[in-house]
């Protein structure tokens, strides 16, 4: 697995990215790179600019300056949904599902940007066979998140927890490369926790892909995470595989606090 | 056809044109209580069906179309609007329905059709007679300031007609300012009234805006003549500019001097009920009820009513009323062929207010 | 039953009319955008087939067209209000809610003014005299246009509804933001919306023109925008037959309330109170409210595994 | 005499039934934990005492005084205050006005004050942010905010749902020590956790949700090495 | 533009604009508190005039229902007297005040109490309106009314002075309006921004649920509202009333776009925004040039426009706050 990442190259090069709020540097001067396949953990204590970071990178916050490259290209000052064409698709902190939609409503839209059906093709019926695969991967995705049973209901209706699975399906259905998750295991209990990472892990596989993770809960990125990139108001901190980071003493300090 | 004879009525009871409207209706409900007191049409009495136009064009039709084939009216008394008219007459013209417009004084009504026609003179002809009144009043008069209310089809129509009068009078129209019906500060207007030193002023709107017009050239320091057109033409602009009222000249299609017995009659029943002088529009709508009524009366002498067929009736009584000759309280009136009104007697009052609040129209020589 | 017609001919055409506005209204709606201009690209639309029907300038080639020279004010009011649909809609869909719904007013309180002032638009009194479609005489013979404007509307807000498109209109009315991160291109699909609207709305004009024998400018004011939206609003605005139903009922309801004389405002008033108290979904709303949608199913396909694939770039 | 008691509550969301028959009680001084899977109803529990919900079915006591017909400020007022699911925070008002409309109903000027001091003690981060508006605050800031927003009101009975979500380690820690402080001085708490170890050692009694239904109640220091427990919620 | 010119202009803008100011004020309190637009606010305003009419003259014309009534046959209690006039106003004020509550509790509260979209509350509001305002012309005709030309004692009706040889001009009510206007903008300024009162309905505004977590009697919080913005319609009413004379019952509902306009422009839920909202479209209009006065309303809404665009959220109005 290891030898397969370091001959796989960089998704993504971020430099200097960084962002300002009136006289707050939320994002100060960050760089790092992902490589291609792997999972990359972000934590940090909070309001250190983690999510600020996930919306510089998804197009959702411009960057005061900086720019971020995937795949060689340069994805910074690009409109959010240029970027999930692209390939990088997120799930947001503060859940946003389309919410008087259905839960198969919410993830077949998703798949917006791989589709092409025009105005008059759906009115006059000639893309069934694309509405059909929509329809489709609709229901398998909401198979894998284990939703599909409730794929009529209202996404505002489900509970915290399944919320969050549905935006995991939402983001997977853009088919993206990079999937970048906000939280994903907030609101969900101890063995939840377990089950989502190796729900993760199954994903990351599946469909070959490269993901970063913001998550709080330790024990989850310390298991889930090839890497792990520590924000401190701002800055990066600490870059390195779980164990080295987890000893740093200055992560102890602002983030993990001592035993 | 029934009986009593259904004569449909459709003008504005709401919105805001019923201000407008509510006078007319006084004017026709009188017309019907004063015929069927004296002995309806040759002892059969009529009845006014009334349906609300409002001040649009839509209500305009459905009133209309109520009136034509639901409530089966011989002719229709109708609308206020002469925007409306152009949408709604063309429903009674292709249906046969003789229509008799009370109060439509944009030019074209009568040629919308053979079915149409009206007992309101149009601006053309009543609105210059003002103007030279007031030049009579006050020969050394030079420059014309012009105000007129732009969102209204009338308004617009007669400050056409005012302004091409001034000029024939050899006047100089120093500036044209135009407002909105809805507005109710006109403080702009009349600063470019008195800075172009004009010296008559000339009004073509409806009551609130006409009124409050006035006042504010008052109270702003004009002191120059003011002519007012036929929306200023109702004594519902009193409460408006109160006092300030006085003097104002408005060109009339209508007197209560009027001596003709028919208005006499008139005046005293209006009088009895409303303490006050009848306004034109009142009279109008009398007027509109009336001959149509007169030239069933016509009808009758040949054939019962009650033996006619509906169809027939409005075809003839269509004729019959661009026939006959009526005397309404406007004076004897007449029709030409299209059905424009003819009418001998065109006044010039000016509004005389005795407090803030009570004042007339005196008619002028 | 052709003196129902004779009757309530007008009625009726202007129910199906109302429905029309009440859908023009809907599109942009259904992209989360409240857009009240459809007055305005209405009276637009009415605008260019009054001009073309009695407007000199276009004599001889009423003349060679004959009855052909209304589906062409039909054609000519959509592209106009295309045009000016792209032209108002992309700098004014940056805004939202509220603000947007202003600025559409705006937009048709301007046009309404300009049309005032125009020589070519008759000033205040309008155009009149506008010659009946293929020489209908009745009122209700433009039912033979308005009907199958509707059906053909509805089928077409149907499809979109189920398509793509529909479901990219859908999902920028519930979180543009979320949308757009999902991929889905906000602007142009507003606009869209908003366009389709825009000419809907002017194809109605077009036909209303004849229908209503005169054209001026009271036919698109802030009133009508409002009304427009009730329409909607106590139709239904999730369900296309909502402001069809929307529409049709509150033109009827002053009518029918004629009545009542003087205090059928009054009424009509109320009804619209107590249908906003007690519909709050709208009529259709309501309806649909008794008759839950079943849940999806499952198409019977095999199953599919999701399949890794590679986004574009 | 216990200062909660909720007796056969029953609470639906249109068709779906959420919450059950359910009864449960919180003593006067106790900590108490409610710990269920992703849509047990435990939310909708603490929605229907602090009256944001209206149940079905049952009756809900507060210091002995029926409160199922009462309304949400009236709760509040009563001595309930909730950090609810999802923060709440008041978006366009600052952390400081958040903070002072934490304690609407509360008359003593001059205490509101040193307890906002006090706040902002605790939590350094919203001290730094007080002219912040609450909705540009980062999620776990805003966290922060909606339980020193509860706290204000100084409750007798406190709500909180899932306050560790979306917190830093060493804030978590921070949020229980308090919450632990407030109890030792006399406020009472039913606390909603997904954290459920640390909320179980840190309480008095649990209560397991499942489906809408109690399945189990007992001392936290018990359940916490029950099997069921152990594997359902401790990932053990 | 010579001085004289640009002065009276800005003094025309201004008594143009206290006058949709004051008419803006009650109008952006209700949607501030509710996010809805209250169509009916019109209506209220015109029930003002009206109230405050019946107070000081009682007796109506020849349309309508009440038509012959005197109600003091020996002369109003509230004739006569500036003092007493403006005590009537504020009578009639507290009483559109109490109609606008009762509207509240009638045509809003049901609605808010079953969760429907906000918008609907227009439409709800517009049939008040239309309820109102008919039943106004039930009664008292749709005939304009006006209250005694001395109401506020014997002042000058307009103030004159020059600048060189020009003379610059401007009407004693609307000055009397401008004040007002900025009098009722310092109260409510003071009680929104300064008060535990204002912070309670700036909680209700922005989210009713979470203000009643808090502890704050939302249903309270929006009479009191309803309240205010009828007195402030209320007043407003009269005072117009007493400018331009109360021309039928739809005297206050055609301030219903302008309105919507100005608090638009201001900013939506700003107080301070409707009074300065109120007063650049009056200036706008102002200096449109005399020759093009007929674009006078479309220049005020391309003003709008523009302005949207450049600040989507209204000249005083907070940009929404988009924290992902
Ligand atoms: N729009 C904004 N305006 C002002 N400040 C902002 C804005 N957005 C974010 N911030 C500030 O920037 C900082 C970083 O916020 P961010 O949401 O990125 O934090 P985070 O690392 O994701 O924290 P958490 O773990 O709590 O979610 C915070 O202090 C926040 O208050
Ligand atoms: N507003 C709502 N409308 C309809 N159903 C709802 C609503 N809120 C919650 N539910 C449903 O009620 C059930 C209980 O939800 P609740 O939010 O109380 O669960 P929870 O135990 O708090 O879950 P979580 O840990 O995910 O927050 C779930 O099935 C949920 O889908
Ligand atoms: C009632 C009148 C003012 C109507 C006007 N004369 C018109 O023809 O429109
Ligand atoms: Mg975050
Ligand atoms: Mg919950």
């Amino acid at each position: 697995m290891t030898a397969v990442l370091t001959e796989r190259g960089t998704v993504l090069e971020a430099r200097g990215l960084t962002r300002r709020f009136g006289g707050l540097v939320a994002v100060n001067d960050v760089s790092f790179d992902v490589r291609e396949g792997e999972i990359f953990g972000l934590i940090g204590p909070n309001g250190a600019g983690k999510t600020t970071l996930f919306n510089l990178m998804t197009g959702l916050t411009p960057p005061s300056s900086g720019t971020l490259t995937y795949r060689g290209q340069k994805v910074t000052g690009l409109a959010p949904h240029r970027i999930a064409a692209l390939g990088m698709s997120r799930t947001f902190q503060n859940i946003r599902l389309f919410r008087a939609l259905s839960a198969l409503e919410n993830v077949k839209i998703a798949q917006h940007v791989r589709t092409h059906a025009g105005l008059w093709a759906g009115v006059f019926g000639t893309a069934r066979e694309e509405e059909r695969r929509v329809e489709e991967r609709a229901w398998a995705l909401l198979d894998l998140v284990g939703l599909a049973d409730r794929a009529g209901e209202m996404a505002a209706n489900f509970s915290y927890g399944d919320q969050r699975r549905l935006e995991i399906a939402r983001a997977l259905a853009t088919e993206p490369r990079v999937l970048l998750l906000d939280e994903p295991a907030a609101g969900m209990n101890t063995a939840e926790k377990g089950q989502l990472t190796a729900f993760i892990r199954e994903v990351h596989d599946r469909f070959d892909l490269t993901v970063l993770v913001i998550e709080h809960h330790v024990p989850l990125v310390m298991n889930l995470c090839d890497r792990v990139a520590v924000l401190n108001f701002g800055q990066l901190i600490a870059v390195g595989d779980p164990a080295t980071v987890q000893r740093d003493p200055k992560v102890i300090e602002a983030y993990l606090g001592g035993e | 056809v029934q009986v009593p004879v259904p004569i449909g009525v459709a003008l504005a009871q709401t919105s805001n044109t019923a201000l407008l409207g509510q006078e007319q209706v006084i004017g026709a409900k009188l017309a019907e209580k004063h015929i069927n007191a004296h002995g309806g049409i040759n002892g059969t009495p009529i009845k006014l069906v009334f349906q609300d136009a409002a001040g649009d064009e839509n209500s305009a039709i459905n009133a209309f179309q109520n009136l034509i084939t639901k409530a089966n009216v011989v002719a229709i008394v109708g609308p206020t609007l002469s925007q409306q008219a152009f949408a709604a007459d063309p429903i009674a013209e292709r249906a046969k329905v003789p229509v008799v417009g009370p109060s439509n004084t944009a030019k074209g009504i009568p040629q919308i059709g053979d079915y149409i026609a009206r007992v309101s003179a149009p601006v053309a002809v009543v609105a210059p007679n003002a103007i030279k009144q007031a030049l009579k009043i006050d020969p050394k008069i030079k420059k014309v300031a012009v105000l007129y209310a732009q969102n209204d089809a009338f308004s617009t129509s007669e400050t056409g007609t005012f302004q091409d009068a001034a000029k024939a009078q050899g006047l100089n129209v120093a500036t044209v300012q135009k407002f909105q019906t809805t507005d109710t500060d006109f403080t702009t207007q009349v600063t470019a009234v008195l800075n172009s030193g004009a010296d008559l002023v000339i009004i073509s709107g409806l009551a609130a805006d006409g009124g409050n017009l006035v006042k504010q050239l008052r109270q702003l320091g004009y002191k120059g003549l003011i002519v007012g057109g036929n929306g200023l033409n109702t004594s519902n602009i009193f409460p408006v500019c109160q006092q300030y009222c006085d003097g104002v000249i408005i060109a009339q299609a209508y007197s209560p001097a009027q001596p003709s017995a028919a208005n006499q009659l008139f005046v005293k029943e209006y009088r009895a009920q409303y303490k006050k002088d009848p306004p034109q529009f009142a009279a109008q709508a009398y007027a509109g009820v009336q001959v149509v009524a007169d030239a069933l009366r016509a009808l009758d002498h040949q054939k019962k009513l009650s033996q006619w067929n509906l169809d027939d009736l409005r075809t003839a009584l269509n004729k019959q009323i661009l026939a006959g000759k009526y005397n309404t309280p406007l004076g004897e009136v007449r029709f030409d062929k299209e059905g424009e009104v003819l009418q001998k007697d065109f006044y010039v009052a000016q509004i005389k207010m005795q407090d803030a609040k009570n004042g007339s129209f005196v008619y002028l020589k | 039953m052709s003196e129902f017609l004779a009757q309530y001919g007008f009625l009726i055409v202007t129910m199906v009319q109302a429905g029309l506005l009440g859908l023009s209204l809907y599109f942009p709606l259904q992209a989360g955008q409240l857009s009240l201009a459809s007055p305005g690209f209405y009276a637009l639309g009415g605008y260019v087939a009054a001009i073309m029907l009695t407007s000199p300038a276009f004599s001889s080639l009423r003349d060679a067209l004959g009855n052909g020279m209304f589906p062409l004010t039909w054609v000519a009011a959509a592209l106009a209000s295309g045009v000016l649909g792209v032209l108002v809609g992309v700098p004014a869909l940056r805004l939202r809610g509220i603000y947007l719904a202003l600025a559409t007013i705006a937009f048709v309180e301007i046009l309404r003014v300009v049309s005032l002032n125009l020589s070519i638009t008759g000033g205040a009194i309008g155009i009149f005299g506008i010659p009946q479609a293929f020489g209908f005489q009745d009122r209700w013979q433009y039912l033979w246009l308005f009907g199958p404007l509707l059906i053909l509307t509805l089928l077409f807000a149907r499809q979109v509804e189920r398509s793509r498109v529909g479901r990219a209109f859908r999902a920028i009315r519930e979180d543009e933001l979320a949308a757009d991160a999902m991929g889905v291109p906000p602007t142009r699909y507003k606009v869209l919306a908003f366009v389709i609207g825009a000419v809907l709305a002017g194809i109605v004009g077009a036909m209303s023109a004849p229908f209503l024998n005169t054209w001026n400018a009271k036919q698109g004011t802030f009133d009508a925008s409002i009304a427009i939206l009730a329409f909607v609003l106590i139709g239904g605005s999730r369900n296309i037959w909502g402001p069809v139903v929307g529409g049709a009922l509150l033109t009827a309801v002053p009518e029918l309330l004629r009545f009542l004389a003087d205090w059928r405002l009054v009424i009509n008033g109320l009804v619209l109170v107590v249908a906003s108290l007690y519909l709050p979904q709208g009529i259709v709303g309501a309806l649909e409210g008794v008759r839950r949608p079943p849940p999806p199913r499952r198409p019977p396909s095999v199953p599919v595994v999701v399949e890794a694939k590679g986004g574009t770039s | 005499m216990a200062l909660l008691e909720v007796e056969n509550l029953s609470v639906n969301y249109g068709a779906i039934q959420a919450v059950r028959n359910l009864t449960l009680s919180v003593q006067e001084g106790e900590i108490v934990t409610l710990i269920g899977a992703n849509g047990a109803g435990k939310t909708t529990t603490l929605r229907a005492v602090s009256r944001m919900v209206r149940p079905r079915e049952g009756r809900i006591l507060f210091a002995g005084r029926d409160i199922t017909r009462a309304t949400p400020d009236e709760v509040v007022r009563l001595g309930i205050a909730q950090s609810p699911e999802g923060r709440q925070v008041l978006a366009r008002q600052s952390v400081q006005d958040n903070l002072e409309l934490g304690a609407y109903t509360r008359r003593d000027a001059v205490e509101v004050r040193a307890d906002m001091a006090r706040m902002y003690e605790r939590f350094p981060r919203l001290g730094e942010r007080r002219n912040q508006l609450a909705g540009t605050l980062s999620g776990g800031e805003q966290q922060m905010l909606a339980i020193a927003r509860a706290l204000m009101s100084r409750p007798r009975l406190l709500l909180l749902d899932e306050p560790s979500l979306g917190l830093a380690p060493i804030i978590v820690r921070e949020i229980f020590d308090i919450i632990g402080e407030l109890n030792r001085s006399g406020t009472t708490i039913l606390l909603v956790e997904q954290n459920a170890r640390l909320a179980m050692q840190r309480s008095d009694r649990t209560y397991v949700l499942e489906a809408g239904q109690l399945t189990l109640e007992g001392d936290s220091a018990r359940l916490v090495n029950d099997e069921r427990v152990l594997h359902a919620y401790l990932g053990g | 533009m010579e001085l004289s010119q640009l002065l009276q202009n800005v003094l025309n803008g201004l008594a143009i604009g206290s006058v949709y100011a004051i008419f803006a004020l009650g109008y952006t309190l209700v949607f501030s508190i509710l996010g809805i637009i209250n169509f009916a606010h019109g209506a209220v305003f015109t029930l003002g005039a009206y109230f405050t009419y019946t107070l000081v003259v009682g007796q109506f014309e020849n349309n309508g229902i009440l038509k012959g009534i005197n109600l003091f046959p020996n002369g109003s209690p509230f004739s006569g007297n500036p003092w007493l006039f403006a005590l009537a106003t504020l009578i009639g004020a507290a009483v559109a005040g109490l109609v606008a509550v009762l509207i509240e509790r009638l045509a809003f509260r049901p609605m808010r109490s079953r969760g429907a979209d906000p918008l609907l509350a227009l439409v709800s509001s517009l049939g008040v309106a239309l309820v109102v305002v008919n039943l106004i012309q039930l009664l008292v005709g749709a005939e304009i009314y006006n209250f005694p030309s001395d109401a506020y004692g014997q002042v000058q009706p307009a103030l004159s002075f020059h600048i060189g040889d020009r003379v610059v001009i401007v009407r004693t009510v609307q000055i009397i309006i401008f004040a007002v206007s900025l009098v009722m903008l310092a109260i409510l300024g003071y009680v929104i921004g300064r008060t535990k009162i204002g912070k309670a309905l700036r909680a209700v505004a922005e989210n009713p649920g979470t203000a009643s977590l808090l502890g704050i009697s939302v249903d309270r919080f929006i009479l009191i509202t309803f309240f205010l913005s009828g007195f402030l319609g209320g007043l407003a009413g009269t005072l117009v009333g007493t400018a331009f004379g109360v021309a039928g019952p739809y005297f206050g509902v055609t301030y219903g776009l302008k309105g919507l306009a100005v608090i638009v422009l201001g900013g939506l839920g700003s107080i301070p925004g409707a009074v300065v909202g109120g007063l650049v479209i009056g200036l706008a209009e102002a200096f449109v040039p005399a020759q093009y006065s007929a674009y006078k309303d479309a220049v005020a809404f391309a003003l709008l426009f523009v302005i949207l665009l450049v600040r989507p959220q209204g000249l005083l109005g907070r940009a929404q706050i988009q924290k992902v």
